[in-house]
């Protein structure tokens, strides 16, 4: 299935992407495994989505966990915690 | 209510007395003005980069808006958070509420203030003299946060 | 520290901006704002008129902040209470508190109000259709005060 | 000795005083003391001062509670629970 990821500050920043379409391999059904997936791409990107920074999820302009379903068509966000106020 | 995400400054006194003129009953406004400080973690900052995520930032700040409706007796509420570039005392964040009695727009004001911290995606970057660094959440603000989880 | 009882309206934000201003270390501002109800008790308000005792406001309005400064780190604060006659819509008091941290602020705001509420000699007369009656004091006030008690 | 006795709001209006100079007499020593002192000037001081409604007290403009001292020069001040705010 076909999604969009945006990515936001420091994670932005290390990705060098601030959005990109994926289409997702069968069975990358959750925020949890798109985070696995996605550190498979090479060091950059493990280090961001297996290492100890958190990494908050959205999908659809709501935050979520990682246990979150995916559906085709979202618009799923990973950014570091937020620091605004 | 009125939510705002904007690069321009705003104007306390007008954005309470606007929910305050607009309600005769409001016997109280309780109001909250962030500013961005010379000094963090011992450093002087020289300004900051505020980022946010477009759709979900508004999204978000008429969430907040709408479960501190669920807590308290809220007459009018505006949350005004600024984005770009920032320097030192310059204000960041507006939130005022206007309630009939004062502890409704006291504790929805400090509310609004807790989850916009801790929910609403904003990220600071700051210039020190050495260098620009990402601004760390703080884990007394997510505390703050918990603390009204039992008032739902 | 500014305490003033005053016949004249105020500048909220004017007031925010000074004690804002005036420190750069200040991330946050927090102000009170009350405004004259047009109905109390379920009856129409015309107006009212605001007796007070001159020289023990004026102490008391300063103890109220000193109290408030033994319990929460304030950089600034500001109290401003109008006395004589009112309207509908008024602006009848404010409180603001800069403090470097947000907390701070909203608990030493909310409890100026409170202690204000139930210490400072102001007497409200109102004008209804029935005729002039003196305000009475709501023990909803008492309680709001006495729960600061053990923050001393 | 002699104190100065301020009235305010419902009860500056009921005793149609605003401010006295009083010279007591001896005993009266305490707030207590002298608001029974006061409640025999008549019915509408005993009304005050005796009845039912709330008198708070000041001397030299601090609040206080009935067993407070009252000192000669004090200003002692009455008044109905404050309503500002």
């Amino acid at each position: 299935m076909n999604i969009k990821v945006l990515y936001f500050a420091r994670i932005k920043e290390s990705v060098n992407y601030s959005s990109e379409e994926l289409s997702l391999p069968t069975g990358v059904t959750t925020v949890r495994l798109l985070k696995q997936y996605l550190s498979t791409r090479g060091d950059v990107w493990a280090k961001i989505f297996t290492g100890k920074q958190v990494v908050r999820a959205a999908i659809n302009h709501e935050l979520v966990d990682d246990q979150a379903q995916i559906k085709a068509g979202d618009e799923v966000a990973f950014f570091p915690p937020v620091t605004g106020g | 209510m009125s939510v705002s995400v904007q690069t321009e400054d705003f104007d306390v006194g007008l954005e309470v007395a606007k929910i305050r003129k607009t309600h005769a009953d409001a016997g109280a406004v309780v109001c909250f003005v962030g500013q961005v400080r010379d000094i963090n973690n011992g450093d002087q900052i020289g300004g900051m980069t505020l980022e946010h995520y477009p759709g979900m930032t508004e999204k978000s700040l008429q969430t907040i808006e709408q479960e501190a409706r669920k807590r308290w007796n809220i007459l009018e509420a505006t949350v005004i958070h600024r984005v770009g570039t920032l320097k030192p005392q310059d204000q960041i964040v507006l939130v005022a509420v206007a309630s009939a009695h004062r502890g409704d727009a006291f504790q929805a004001c400090e509310f609004m203030m807790d989850y916009l911290k801790t929910q609403a995606p904003f990220w600071k970057k700051e210039q020190t003299e050495q260098g620009d660094r990402w601004v760390e959440a703080k884990t007394s603000d997510d505390e703050a946060q918990v603390r009204w989880e039992n008032t739902k």
